[in-house]
């Protein structure tokens, strides 16, 4: 029996991944032995494991830890995501306890499957190898359709997670079909040595296969963060799931899947970067604008958000069509601020949300400025936030994606997504109208604030308030991440 | 004396400070009258002391500038608050001061018992800082300071019954012409300065200045265009065509307002004005052109008015503007001395009428009040008599009214006839100088005539008041026929300073010592048209004879006056019934107000309606609104794509996918 | 050997009858199986790749595509019985309660 | 640096402020609004010094300047600093603000503790943006003074206070948000370093490149100001607005639209300016005109003063680009001037309203019977907007078209000067309407007459208005070195374009051989200093003095920018 | 011989993918899927790998196709209830020869040009398929494979979520 020569396999590059997983395990281990109504015990078990998670992950930063013979990168860029999608998954548990025992449907498995869509997250944003993001990305999907689609005994629940598997998995083919053809054309799956294959063989990049191998994955990657024409999902999918999953979905899954977006087309494609930059600014004008416009006339707040989510998708985009360190860094800043603000808004709404999502219309909110002042200055200030008013973290992260462009030459572009910014202000106040302009309909009846709830308020309002005044050391960490 | 020359408006200012702030409190009406009263009066005095000091200097020195402080300083431009003493601003602070004086008296008694008193006699003495501020500024600045703010005055004062919507309306509209006018005064401004400056490095508003660098200023060309937008500012001021329309209004303010400020001063500051700037109008023929025909249609035409109106100030009022007419006439003949000589008799003698007017005015308002009539008191028509109840203000006034009529002696035959004469004579204008006198002597002769008309309908004849008012009707008190009494002497005795040279050498020798002390401010004038060869017409003759013809027409039209309301009253109505169109026509002044109307003030309000309703709602904001709809509506529309069908989704992706490719496959 | 391209062809068509599937019919179950044939028909792709290039990295992956089209068999199945439950249907035209 | 960080202090102070409020008891709405008002007061005192430690030099003083953001390609500093273009607008803000607050003693009764924070937030937002000196501060300040704001607008307004509120703040979110496009890309062209003004000043565009960024800036700007036909959304905000909130919005929001082109705009664009001269005199010129008569119609007094507003910085706009030192000087005079006449105009609408509940002017006549304090005061704001000589509105108004004359826009500024008769139309007018006549009204016939808070409000401007009138040296005097540079500062940069030697530059406006502003000169000395110092330049071109301005009598020949 | 079994095999399987999207009958659908992976699997031997041949079918015709065709019959879903309209099938058809369309036009233009490796037929048939899959899986792709397990073990969590009686 000849030996079997094992690559190196440096757990530490997946450090982070394992130690979430066994969390998960455990988490789903310790769930049969927990009391129905007690379930709140695991988010917080699950927060202090994303803790763990997160210390280990930060801990890498400034080492690049490369494993499993090339098919993950442990690097600054993936550390970065990676807390951008840990700090996601653990605002969206904080809110979830609260949501979850309102609808009646805290079995306490939820959180692993949380846990288990971050690994998948993770993976994504450290693979770097086409099947580590495949799979990651698979695992993500499989986590949220379930996840979307948790909350059985409610109608839109079901949809929403219906609808997400169909369509997700259909857009699965397309990004496989791109892999294949890259493969085909490179002959690896591998994101460096497809690229070094590219620039040794010029053949490559002109072979169509290798051209619409990239476009398919561009696809498929511009169906995982909504951008416009494959968004469509996204304001069903996020209505109808659980808030809690919404507010996880519209923030981490984005990050993720921008996460491997850049990596794949930075790492395996620079030689068809006119192709991409080309394809992503018209993706990017016509994500701001069909999410700003379609956003204009909503009045559930969680479909309302759900539209705003995609023209956010579209501010990135036009980081992403920049295609300079301060595109890529303004992308990765952005996804921070935007979770913390989105899932802040997100909070709000689990607060004041009745059981079967019953006031989730910008009408109920009507009067909340002086019923609830405190809430609704957070709402104010998230909203604010994902208008990009300063001093707001959104406004910082808009300021870097729109500077990217502009250095870039894309000035154009850059007006489209300030007039964009413009008309979703429309939106954006719309709700505040509603909170400090009318007079309330009728008394909230007001189930209070859970400590973990606060907790993500917390967070979310400090963070979102102190990356848009002092910005800087964050920025330059986000600038030190997208240094390969 | 000079150094205090700040003293002269202080003393008005302390008034309004005093009274504006305190009068409500005080409420005694002596108090606020005498403080207001001797305010002016200190003024007086101070005036007094400044034209005895300037007459005790030759001639060249007549000229001293105090500055207070620098009001504004930008770049070139520099503004001081600084006051200008020569024979002209000397001369008309006397006028002010001492019109201003006996009017302030006249009002104690005029404004007995009004609501407001405080307020009244706040205006008036804001009126006379205003008013020797206009006079006495050094430059065109601090002028302006006090054109614009004898503007407010005459509004406030027209306004005074603001519980008279037509009062209001007629202060509006003096305000509002008067801005017309500065429209032309601030173009004009610019255009000297601007161009002084810019081509020869003379960046003034002052007089001064100016005067000393009056050789750089271009014959013609530009200085016509200067000249003429001062104009402007000037008709808007001084009532002239086509900004009269709105002295006659002006009546709605009290009386002894009229008497001041629309008959004796602010009313001729346009003729200061350009008598301050006659080097720079002497430059432009054009202008003097304009400005003399002007002149001479306004007095013509508002003299037609006159003949035709009933109410007792009405005729005052379009005196006054054909009057101001003749002032015009003057100035655009290059005649600026005489301009402003008659700008002083006519203070004097129609001051006197407009008091008189007052008098009569305010004793047929306490005979038509005792008897509960509320018939007009200020109409003609129900006058009468009265100089049996009133000998006082008869006398005065008739007295006024020979003067104004221009009867020799008094002093309105001396200026007027310097007038007619330089309009005549002078060297500027060729042909049209005789065109100018025959509309001059025939406004003369019109004058005359309504004049005449005014003094036989009020005072000659029966009364036409019932028993029981005519019983009530009495003598003003002593604060009112006293100034009268001053008045009519000086409307009697003022022209005697300015004799004509032949008249004066025919009287043995009267010298004409108003001519030899305006010499100074006129000098450059006088310089400028001896070397450009610009002589008059020089023929004792002629100005005898000239001076007969229109002492003829003045005496013709008294006797019209008295044939047609005292020997044979019926004749007038006769008249009327014959061309009642022309009556009506004459008696609703020409109806300029009408036109004006039709012209500008309605389609500025169907502008400025249409702008607002038509362009601002619907046009302008109409397209913000519009982006925003289309926004929404875009956004109706767009979002009824998200069909909820998971089909509709996948085909929109598989339809991308299509594209992108394709875009890849067929470019 | 044949020529790679009739692989890629029958590929192709697969894929695109697949397509055509998820446009076109309106059984969610239908639909999935109709995206399974087009995964099928990208391993198809993906081993053909393979063994015209001699590596064997292809066919690992369409291994895993195998793991991921069952493991979202089940969750996708799941999904459609707790609809089904709600609904009594699996067809997607019922699947619009959200909309617009 | 070594002194104390007055601007900052200034700035924060206010907010110090709020959120002690935030503190506060809901329902003691004296402690609250005496608070806010000593809040503003003491930041008042505190500006004090601003102008007393103020040295006419022209240059920026208060100077702070700490690193604040460094990432990447960017930084982004802390720096404030003003100069003697700033330094009245910064007094303007702080003095308007404790007599807004006062306004709003008795107006205001429910959601005081929340209006008082909007109030003082807005402060701060309006004297950062005055102060910052890094386009990037700037820009945050621009924008934060919005919120406030809009929810002053949509919580405390009228009837149709939301579409208000909401198109206020759209449509300055639309001009800013293309102003920050050109703001990066000026960054851009700049190369590395911050974003301090000062460094950009010393940049050379391409005038293409100013072409481009003087339109985002000027869009902005003019939506700020606001420009006919951008103007839309002010009488809308005016008429909801509640009292102070108008105030604010007149007196100090505006002029941030005026202040960006005095700063930024024009200094940075100068090539452009010349370009664009045409096109905002003539929107100005419109303005004035064309708000004049909207404003003569109207029938609601605070619409008619928020029409009236667009006239006014119609002015505000010919004298800045006219740029010279009359027309820039009395542009920003004039803005100080609209500030206190206008916001006293808002005031005395408020305390009718207050008393009435109606602004309609059909509403209203004859109620200088009833309050004659009322009618005096309100008279002489009335005059002091008209422009009466004596009262602050003239120098303004009169300067600035002296300006517009001596430059190249003189048939825009004949056109212009005709707005003095329509002020005087539409505000006697309506004075005419409200004040005189009858008091036929019954409901007027028990109106009340200013009490002692409401005198103690309008005394301030009042007198402003007369100080600022007779005596404007001190606001003039101070401006006038900073002004010089900056017009030296465009010029240069035109001369530049146009190749014209350096040395026929002169910081004095280009009038050659003026004595220095600073140097008061006693009238009779100031004529022969003219005339004895011939420059040389002169002697050269007598055109010189006003560059591309020509002279009258040869309009054609003009050397224009080419 | 070979091309000839080729298309033969190609052909069912074309044909028997059409019936899955034109049988009415779901049932009818997964038989026919069934027989599409058979002949899927013949590709696979075909192309040298015949692990994945096997595991084709046990995997997706064994474990996936019975599973659908377990829920079909839970759910007891005969035939479709309504048929799509006809003009929706057309579209979603003539976007489906569309997508077919440009994948040919890009097959024909386009070729493989990926580095050609060591595996050719004899060095599968030496190895041994299953071998060379087993060691590729342990060695350089030892991280996607314990994703897998990973992915499976949430799916499991997952569906049983979804379709246990009560949570």
């Amino acid at each position: 029996m000849e030996t079997i020569a094992i690559p190196a396999i440096n757990l530490a590059a997946i450090m982070p991944e394992v130690i979430l997983s066994v969390v998960a395990m455990v988490l789903l281990l310790v769930n049969v032995f927990v009391p129905s109504e007690n379930k709140g015990y695991l988010a917080y078990l699950s927060i202090i494991g994303l803790a763990i998670t997160a210390a280990s992950t930060v801990s890498g930063w400034g080492a690049p830890q490369i494993g499993f013979g090339g098919a993950v990168m442990e690097d600054n860029f993936a550390i970065f995501f990676k807390v951008v999608l840990l700090f996601a998954a653990g605002l969206a548990i904080l809110i979830s306890d609260r949501y979850m025992s309102q609808e009646g449907c805290n079995s306490g498995e939820f959180y692993p499957l949380m846990l288990f869509a971050t690994v998948g997250m993770m993976f994504m944003a450290s693979g770097t190898d086409m099947m580590v993001i495949f799979l990651g990305l698979e695992l993500l999907s499989i986590c949220l359709y379930v996840l979307a689609g948790y909350n059985r005994d409610s109608v839109k629940s079901n949809e929403a997670g219906l609808k997400y598997f169909l369509l997700g998995a259909f857009s699965t083919g397309f990004l496989l079909y791109g892999m294949c053809l890259t493969y085909g054309a490179t002959g690896s799956t591998k994101l460096a040595a497809i690229a070094n294959y590219a620039i040794q063989n010029q053949a490559v990049a002109s072979n169509p296969f290798f051209v619409i191998g990239m476009l398919l994955i561009a696809v498929g990657f511009s169906f995982k963060v909504a951008a416009a024409p494959f968004h469509m999902w996204t304001p069903d999918v996020y209505q109808g799931a659980p808030t809690p999953v919404t507010a996880f979905m519209s923030a981490g899954p984005k990050a993720a899947a921008f996460a491997a977006f850049l990596r794949t087309m930075i790492f395996a494609f620079p030689m068809l970067k006119g192709n991409w930059t080309e394809l992503l600014w018209v993706l990017a004008v016509l994500t701001m604008t069909v999410g700003n416009v379609i956003a204009l006339s909503q009045d559930n707040v969680k479909r309302m958000l759900a539209y705003s989510s995609i023209a956010h998708a579209g501010y990135a985009l036009v980081g992403f069509t920049a295609c300079n360190a301060e595109g890529a860094a303004g992308i990765l800043f952005y996804m921070l601020s935007y979770t913390f603000m989105n899932i802040g808004a997100f909070a709000v709404v689990v607060l004041i949300g009745k059981k079967g999502e019953k006031n989730g219309n910008v009408q109920d909110l009507a009067g909340l400025g002086f019923k609830r002042p405190l809430l609704a200055v957070l709402l104010s200030v998230f909203l604010f936030s994902l208008a990009g008013i300063p001093p707001t973290a959104g406004f910082i992260g808009k300021f870097y994606l729109f500077s990217a462009a502009i250095k870039s030459g894309y000035i154009g572009l850059a007006i489209i997504g300030v007039l964009n910014s413009a008309a979703s202000v429309y939106y954006y106040l719309r709700v505040m109208v509603y909170m400090y302009f009318k007079e309330p309909q009728e008394d909230y009846e007001w189930a209070g604030v859970t400590p973990a709830v606060a907790l993500c308020l917390v967070i979310a309002l400090v963070s979102t308030l102190v990356l848009g005044v002092v910005p800087g050391t964050v920025l330059e960490l986000a600038q030190k991440a997208v240094q390969f | 004396m000079f150094e205090y020359v700040w003293l002269i408006p202080l003393f008005p200012l302390i008034g309004v400070v005093i009274n504006g702030l305190f009068g409500k409190k005080i409420k005694n009406e002596a108090v606020i009258g005498g403080i207001a009263t001797l305010a002016v009066v200190g003024s007086f005095v101070v005036a007094c002391g400044i034209l005895f000091q300037l007459l005790s200097l030759p001639g060249e020195e007549r000229h001293f500038v105090k500055t207070v402080f620098t009001w504004i300083q930008c770049g070139p431009f520099k503004a001081d608050m600084a006051f200008l003493i020569d024979p002209l601003s000397a001369l008309m602070l006397m006028v002010v001061t001492g019109v201003g004086s006996l009017i302030h008296l006249y009002s104690i008694g005029y404004m007995h018992g009004e609501e407001g008193f405080y307020r009244y006699f706040t205006y008036l003495n804001l009126f006379t800082f205003s008013m020797l501020l206009l006079v006495s500024g050094a430059n065109m600045l601090v002028m302006f300071i006090g054109w614009e703010g004898v503007g407010l005055c005459s509004y406030l004062l027209i306004g005074y019954y603001f519980h008279k919507k037509s009062a209001g309306d007629a202060g509006k509209k003096a305000f509002v012409m008067n801005r017309v006018g500065d429209f032309g005064f601030l173009l004009g401004l610019f255009t000297l300065f601007y161009y002084m400056g810019v081509n020869h490095n003379v960046w003034t508003v002052d007089f001064t200045e100016l005067a000393k660098h009056a050789d750089l200023i271009p014959v013609g060309g530009v200085t016509t265009v200067v000249c003429l937008c001062f104009f402007l500012g000037a008709t808007g001021k001084s009532a002239q065509i086509p900004l009269y329309t709105w002295l006659p209004d002006a009546m709605e303010g009290p009386t002894p307002v009229s008497a001041l400020i629309h008959a004796a001063t602010m009313v001729t500051a346009g003729v200061y004005m350009i008598t301050r700037m006659n080097y720079v109008y002497i430059k432009s023929p054009t202008a003097l052109l304009v400005v003399a025909c002007v002149g001479a249609a306004t007095a013509l035409f508002a003299a037609t008015i006159g003949t035709a109106q009933n109410d007792i100030k009405r005729v005052l009022a379009y005196s006054t503007v054909s009057q101001l007419g003749y002032m015009f006439l003057a100035l655009g003949c290059g005649a600026f001395g005489a301009g402003v000589f008659h700008l002083m008799t006519h203070a004097f003698f129609k001051a006197c009428l407009f008091l008189g007017s007052g008098s009569v005015i305010h004793a047929m308002h306490h005979a038509l009040h005792a008897e509960h009539s509320s018939a007009d008191p200020q109409d003609m028509r129900n006058m009468g008599g009265l100089r049996k109840k009133m000998p006082i203000t008869f006398l005065t006034f008739l007295i006024a009214t020979i003067a104004i009529a221009g009867i020799p002696g008094f002093a309105g035959f001396f200026s007027k006839d310097e007038i007619l004469w330089q309009a005549y004579a002078n060297p500027f204008h060729g042909p049209v100088n005789f065109v100018l006198w025959a509309v001059g002597a025939t406004a003369a002769g019109l004058t005359a005539f309504y004049m005449f008309r005014l003094v036989f309908m009020t005072f000659f004849g029966e009364t036409r008041l019932s028993e029981k008012a005519w019983h009530h009707l009495h003598e003003s008190p002593i604060v009112i026929t006293l100034p009268l009494m001053v008045l009519a002497a000086l409307s009697a005795l003022g022209g005697w300073i300015g004799v004509p040279k032949v008249l004066g050498e025919a009287l043995g020798g009267l010298p004409n010592m108003y001519e030899h002390y305006m010499e100074p401010v006129l000098a450059y004038s006088t310089e400028y048209m001896h070397t450009a060869g610009l002589h008059g017409l020089h023929s004792e003759a002629a100005e005898w004879g000239l001076m007969g013809v229109s002492v003829l027409i003045a005496c013709c039209g008294i006797a019209v006056a008295a044939a047609l309301y005292v020997v044979k009253p019926t004749i007038p109505a006769a008249f009327t019934s014959t061309f009642p169109a022309l009556h009506r026509a004459v008696y609703n002044k020409w109806y300029v107000d009408e036109i004006y109307d039709f012209l500008f003030v309605n389609p500025c309000k169907a502008l400025g309606q249409f702008l607002w309703k038509g362009f601002d709602v619907v046009v302008v904001d109409g397209i913000v609104n519009g982006v925003a709809a289309v926004f929404r509506g875009f956004s109706g529309i767009l979002r009824h794509v998200q069909t909820g069908f998971v089909h509709n989704y996948a085909y929109s992706m598989v339809l991308g996918v299509v594209v992108i490719v394709a875009c890849y496959l067929f470019r | 050997m044949l020529a790679l391209n009739n692989y890629l062809i029958v590929s192709a068509i697969l894929f695109s009858i697949g397509c055509i599937g998820v446009l076109t019919k309106r059984n969610a179950i239908v639909i999935f199986m109709c995206v399974e044939l087009m995964l099928n028909a990208v391993n198809l792709s993906f081993i053909a790749f393979s063994r015209y290039l001699g590596n064997l990295d292809g066919q690992i992956f369409v291994f895993f595509v195998m793991t991921v089209a069952a493991a979202e068999a089940a969750v996708g199945l799941a999904l459609m019985i707790a609809f089904y439950k709600n609904r009594e249907s699996i067809d997607v035209e019922d699947i619009n309660v959200m909309k617009l | 640096m070594s002194q104390l960080p007055l601007l900052s202090i200034l700035t924060f102070l206010p907010l110090i402020g709020a959120i002690l409020l935030l503190f506060m008891p809901k329902n003691s709405h004296g402690a609250i609004r005496g608070l806010a008002l000593a809040v503003s007061a003491v930041t008042f005192v505190a500006s004090i010094p601003l102008i007393t430690g103020f040295n006419p030099t022209g240059g920026f003083q208060f100077v702070e300047n700490v690193p604040w953001i460094a990432a990447g390609p960017f930084q982004m500093s802390y720096h404030l600093g003003m100069d003697g273009i700033s330094l009245w607008l910064i007094i303007l803000t702080t003095f308007i603000m404790p007599i807004a607050i006062l306004s709003t003693w008795t107006a205001v009764e429910e959601k005081v503790k929340e209006y008082m924070i909007c109030l003082l937030l807005l402060e701060v937002g309006m004297i950062g943006s005055f102060v910052a000196l890094d386009l990037f501060l700037f820009y945050i300040y621009w924008e934060v003074m919005l919120i406030p704001m809009y929810f002053i607008i949509g919580i405390w307004g009228g009837k149709n206070r939301i579409y208000a509120a909401v198109k206020f703040f759209i449509y300055t979110m639309v001009g800013s948000l293309l102003m920050l496009v050109a703001l990066i890309a000026l960054y851009f062209k700049a190369g590395a370093g911050d974003f301090s003004i000062l460094r950009f000043y010393e940049l050379n565009l391409d005038p293409v490149t100013q072409t481009w960024m003087f339109l985002a800036f000027a869009l902005a700007f003019a939506i700020k100001v606001p420009m006919f036909p951008l103007h839309t959304w002010l009488p809308d905000a005016h008429t909801e607005a509640p009292t102070a909130g108008s105030v604010i919005l007149a007196a100090v929001l505006l002029k941030m639209g005026t202040y960006g082109y005095v700063r930024f705009a024009i200094p940075l664009f100068p090539d452009a300016q010349a370009k664009f001269m045409p096109l905002i005199a003539t929107l100005s010129v419109i303005g004035i005109v064309y708000a004049s008569l909207v404003a003569m119609v109207q029938q609601d007094v605070k619409k008619l003063v928020a029409y009236s507003s667009v006239a006014h910085l119609g002015f505000v706009m010919m004298g800045i680009f006219a740029l010279n030192q009359q027309g820039v000087a009395g542009g920003m005079l004039q803005m100080l001037n609209h500030g206190v006449s206008t916001g006293a105009l808002f005031l005395i609408v408020g305390f009718i309203y207050e008393r009435r509940h109606t602004r309609m002017i059909s509403d209203f006549g004859g109620l200088a019977k009833q309050m004659p304090i009322f009618a005096t005061i309100f008279m002489i704001v009335t005059f002091s907007s008209i422009g009466l000589p004596g009262t602050n509105g003239f120098v303004g108004e009169f300067l600035v078209l002296l300006g517009a004359f001596e430059s190249s826009m003189r048939p825009w500024a004949i056109i212009a000067t005709s707005g003095v008769i329509l002020s005087a139309v539409y505000m006697l007018w309506m004075f005419q309407r409200v004040m005189f006549g009858e008091l036929s009204n019954p409901k007027n016939q028990n109106l009340k007459d200013l009490n002692a808070r409401e005198i103690a409000i309008m005394i301030p401007l009042v007198v402003l208005i007369f100080v600022m009138g007779v005596y404007p040296r001190p606001f003039l005097d101070t401006m006038a070195p900073s002004i010089d540079n900056m017009i030296a500062q465009a010029k240069k940069k035109q001369a530049v374009a146009m190749n014209v030697p350096a040395g026929m530059i002169n910081p004095h406006a280009g009038i050659p051989g003026a004595p220095p502003i600073t140097m008061p000169a006693p009238a009779g000395e100031a004529a022969p200093a003219a005339q004895a110092a011939p420059a040389v330049p002169t002697a050269a071109n007598p055109h010189a003095g006003i560059p591309g301005a020509p002279p009258i009598e040869a309009p054609a020949a003009a050397p224009e920018n080419k | 011989m070979e091309s000839i079994f080729f298309i033969v095999v190609a052909a069912v399987a074309v044909i028997s993918s059409l019936l899955v999207i034109t049988c009415k009958n779901p049932i009818n659908s997964a038989l026919s899927l069934v027989m599409t992976f058979f002949c899927l699997a013949t590709f696979y031997v075909m192309l040298d790998a015949p692990f994945l041949a096997v595991t084709q079918v046990i995997v997706y015709a064994g474990a996936i196709m019975v599973l659908i065709i377990f829920v079909i019959m839970l759910l007891n879903i005969r035939t479709e209830t309504a048929k799509r309209s006809s003009h929706a099938v057309f579209a979603g058809s003539a976007l489906g020869i569309f997508v077919l369309f440009q994948t040919c036009l890009f097959l024909m233009r386009g070729g493989m040009t990926g580095a050609p490796g060591p595996l050719d037929h004899a060095a599968i048939v030496k190895a041994g398929h299953v071998e060379l899959i087993g060691k590729a899986l342990f060695t350089d792709f030892l991280l996607p494979f314990e994703i897998t397990s990973i992915l499976l073990l949430a799916a499991i969590v997952g569906a049983v979520i979804l379709a246990k009686k009560k949570i």
